[in-house]
């Protein structure tokens, strides 16, 4: 079992973003990702309107131990100081391990 | 006095916003709405264009290009030394004021047609020329000639944008099928327009609302910038309009275009280029003070300064 | 003997529906279609409020509000003591048959304007009150006048709801633009009325097939309270339109109006409220029973009741 | 040269997608375009309906059918032994070459009205006849009559698809309403068509791009086979016109409709039905070469093909 | 990494009920939230229409365990009798956790 | 609180599949689902269109460990070679275990 563990990486963030972040998150070695549009509210106040500035971005990236670190370095680094964003590392089970 | 229905519902919005209705339009509705109205403006440009040598109208676009490159120079200084806005979100206000408000134009123009006043077709075209420029500047204003400028990057978000490629692209489908291709599809583009150009106001009432929320928290200097900048930008808007002997109504239409803040090209290309800038400051201007000014106040006043200018 | 396309929306709807296609709206148009037909309900209602003097409307608003108020309280025993339905079940349920389903107006509007037959102007309006006091009526049935009534957020559900808004948004935007002001809106708004109103159908149709499948659970006194209790309410709206001396049109949609139950304003109002009342069974016995009833029986009826008793 | 504005807004979207801009229709916009589309269609070949006796109309309904039968026979052995596909990847390619696209009949139609041209009001009760066998001829050729062929998934979801319904529904409104009856719905379903085909095309276009991507991991064989094989189809198609006796209209519309890969219908089924086959594959050839050839190039060639033909 | 270490909240519940139950989550000490729309089918049937009477959302909560126990027990008290409801919550590491 | 842990299993799948993956799930023993609507990027590819045929699911089913086990297995066997797919499992605790 121990060599299917992975780590979940969810970050959510601003709409806006989505290009730039895709294209850190590939070049930073994320295998894939997965996205949902969502609303919410954090510090930076209410995010929820029709209106892409104001929506926000639900991404998911499943990776090994590694890449997650170096994922959640990066975005602190680049986006913390000036996004909507917040970022929560989870313990998954994958079933064919080598695909993350 | 006669108001137009679509500032009706501009105003429904906002009181719905404040009363904190649950009214919203989805997502998928307002892009369907704002498609129309950008396709159906570009496509008007484009059938006049049809209609014209395009060589009379390079120092009109000369002119635009250049008004909306100066008045960010006028902008900032304001914002930086007055307001004492940090560099970064000075120029990002500063570009949203050189550059133009689709929605603010669509209000405009169908206020000269309820008037019955004509303009030069060409509008849409100057509208598109307009809007670029000065987010540039904003760029070069926050950053510098830096190495890490990520130029391409810019010019995607600037040329490549949802809004720059609906204007642009139905200004080419006008162009290319000219007035008499263009009579099947006016049904949906055309007779529509203004009902669409009421639902696009109903939701940005409920946006502006929600902006004036905001507002408490900068203070009364960004109300005041929001209120007297597009004065002064309807003056220079005004005057280049009767250099380049527009009429009566390209005139208005031209300090309209310089009055209006964008908040829809220019936000999404600061976010990425200067994100350093707090966008919900460039918004509670440009929207929650701006834009209910242009729409509610400023059309009819920017018509008599076009007046007064002998236009 | 012809049918009105709409009403085959409908049908398509559920044939669709129960043959488990795989057809559904997606929630951005449903909304939008929804939209368009309260705004436009709504303004029609306006436009004529501009035509007359507000006074001599007064007793026809507070005869609707009277009728809308009283039809709960003929519910709620039946439901109770016949149907053996918990309070809360009950007095949810009584409340939806005393408000008003927007829906069934349109398309009883609609049949009125295909026999050629017209109504008062302001029946929107009358609309817009029926639609509230059940709402406060079935709160305090379920509830009494209980300290946690939390009655700001009753008020601000009922008031502010998205139906109501637009209703009266709608209303206000007509009254005050005025027949000749609105032209400019009325493609969007009119003209694809029809067309709009038979996709909201075909929607209600893929509604109506799922809660006529929860019908099974619920026994045979839902169906019958759900054809008994709109032919009872289309009785005593028919009567007070005669009273009120409106025409046959204006008789016979007060009928169709007391005879309809919400499916919109009050679910949302009691889930809130009354959150202890099962939606499924009030949706059911509206839904699934009693729209489909008046949208294809119901409508003709209530017509010839409006005429036998003289109007 | 006249260009339809339809094609312009076609290739409008190719451009965009190329460039990589970040215009796209939100998915609830791109199903109500849709919707209208196939309901549309349905409606005015449901209207004609009306108008004919419908045992006139058997032979050719069971030519279309056995056209849309036979295609998949000439297609399968192609892709199984000059483009040496896998067996699946055959089947399924040859069901969407055998069944109809909806997108390039609205186009074709279009194309034949701005002509002047008239075509049998009955072609699309055609088209939707057409749409279905070859998915059947799919399934049998990748899976053989095998035990776990789950026969009442498939027609259900050949059958109920949404698609299918709206197009049968659509059909059935307009019989039973007739002409007459239409009336009322027609501003939105028949005014807007062609301003709402153009939106599906804008969108199209976008989905074109991204499969024109894809073409490069397939090679030439794709493209080659993507623009014979509707060729060959519109040959057969045509022949089949001419020998039903349709008008000069009818045949190039049969052949469109004979050249046309689906891609809707189809690429749903086979999903569930034949998973084993790569989507991308029979995508890339459909949306990404047939799609665009026969709306730029193929139409106006099926039509001189239609003449020569004597039709 | 232990100080990192908080609660992920996942609700999933009527559409109806998503002003009172923010308000609610905001009095309980959350500092933020985000939420998806979702369809899904439980104990109380399917609810999946594009009609809000019968739609869900989902709401993920990144609070302390404190937090999560208290929210965990209002929405047990106030809402799992009347409406259709499910909770669940996992742990997870986050990066500035004095945020939440 | 160790009666109370259940798996959430996380599937990431196409659109298309949704019905047919459903009826599996119940068949398997899941009682109740969430799904969410996603767009995204593995090795199949970019899926992330207007398009039904290029969009993508996120299904959510909280059970107990024989289930999640029988449903990984299933999928693998089934979904796994023909669709694009991804799935993990991770660990959370419930609130009326019985239900799940
Ligand atoms: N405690 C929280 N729990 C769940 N989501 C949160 C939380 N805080 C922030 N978010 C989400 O993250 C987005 C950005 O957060 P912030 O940068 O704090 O404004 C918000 O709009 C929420 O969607
Ligand atoms: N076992 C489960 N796994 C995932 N989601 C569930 C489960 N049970 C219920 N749900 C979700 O929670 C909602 C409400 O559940 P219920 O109260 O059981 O009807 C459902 O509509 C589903 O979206
Ligand atoms: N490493 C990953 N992290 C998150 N989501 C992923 C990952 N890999 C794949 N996905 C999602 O699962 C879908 C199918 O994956 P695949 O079968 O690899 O193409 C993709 O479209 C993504 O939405
Ligand atoms: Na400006
Ligand atoms: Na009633
Ligand atoms: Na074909």
């Amino acid at each position: 079992m121990n060599e299917n563990l992975r780590k979940l990486l969810t970050i959510i963030t601003e709409a806006a973003v989505e290009k730039l972040l895709v294209k850190d998150l590939e070049k930073l070695g994320a295998h894939g990702y997965t996205i949902t549009d969502a609303r919410g509210k954090g510090s930076r106040g209410v995010r929820s309107s029709a209106w892409e500035a104001s929506s926000n971005i639900r991404v998911e990236v499943v990776c090994d131990e590694v890449t997650a670190a170096s994922i959640t370095r990066h975005l602190q680094e680049h986006y913390y100081a000036n996004f909507a964003m917040i970022l929560f590392t989870a313990d998954v089970a994958v079933v064919r391990p080598a695909k993350f | 006095m006669n108001i137009d229905p679509v500032i009706l519902f501009f105003l429904l919005g906002i009181a719905a916003g404040l009363l904190r209705s649950e009214l919203r339009l989805p997502a998928a509705v307002y892009e369907l709405v704002s498609m129309i109205l950008l396709l159906s403006i570009g496509m008007k440009g484009g059938i006049e264009l049809a209609r014209q040598p395009l060589e009379a109208m390079l120092p009109q676009i000369l002119a635009v290009l250049l008004l909306g490159s100066l008045l960010p120079f006028v902008a900032f200084p304001v914002l930086r030394f007055v307001g004492r806005l940090p560099r970064a979100d000075a120029a990002s206000i500063a570009a949203h004021y050189g550059s133009v408000s689709v929605g603010t134009y669509a209000v405009g123009a169908a206020w000269l047609a309820d008037q019955g006043i004509s303009f030069e077709a060409q509008m849409p075209l100057l509208l598109v020329m307009m809007e670029i420029p000065a987010i540039l500047i904003g760029i070069l204003m926050a950053r510098g000639f830096r190495s890490d400028l990520r130029l391409s990057l810019v010019a995607h978000e600037v040329f490549l944008g949802k809004g720059v490629v609906l204007l642009i692209g139905g200004l080419l489908i006008g162009w290319i099928a000219g007035p008499s291709g263009i009579v099947s599809i006016e049904p949906l583009f055309f007779d529509l327009f203004k009902g669409v150009l009421a639902l696009f106001l109903l939701e940005m009432g409920l946006i502006t609302a929600v902006q004036i929320g905001g507002l408490r928290h900068y203070g009364v200097f960004l109300v005041v910038f929001g209120i007297g900048m597009p004065l002064l930008s309807a003056v220079c808007g005004a005057l280049v309009g009767v250099w380049l002997g527009f009429s009566e109504g390209g005139v208005t239409l031209l300090a309209i275009l310089a009055a209006s803040a964008s908040y829809i090209a220019v936000p999404a290309a600061m976010r990425v280029s200067v994100p350093e800038a707090n966008p919900a400051l460039s918004l509670a201007a440009s929207l929650g003070v701006t834009f209910p000014f242009n729409v509610l106040i400023g059309i009819p006043l920017y018509h008599s300064l076009a007046i007064r200018l002998g236009a």
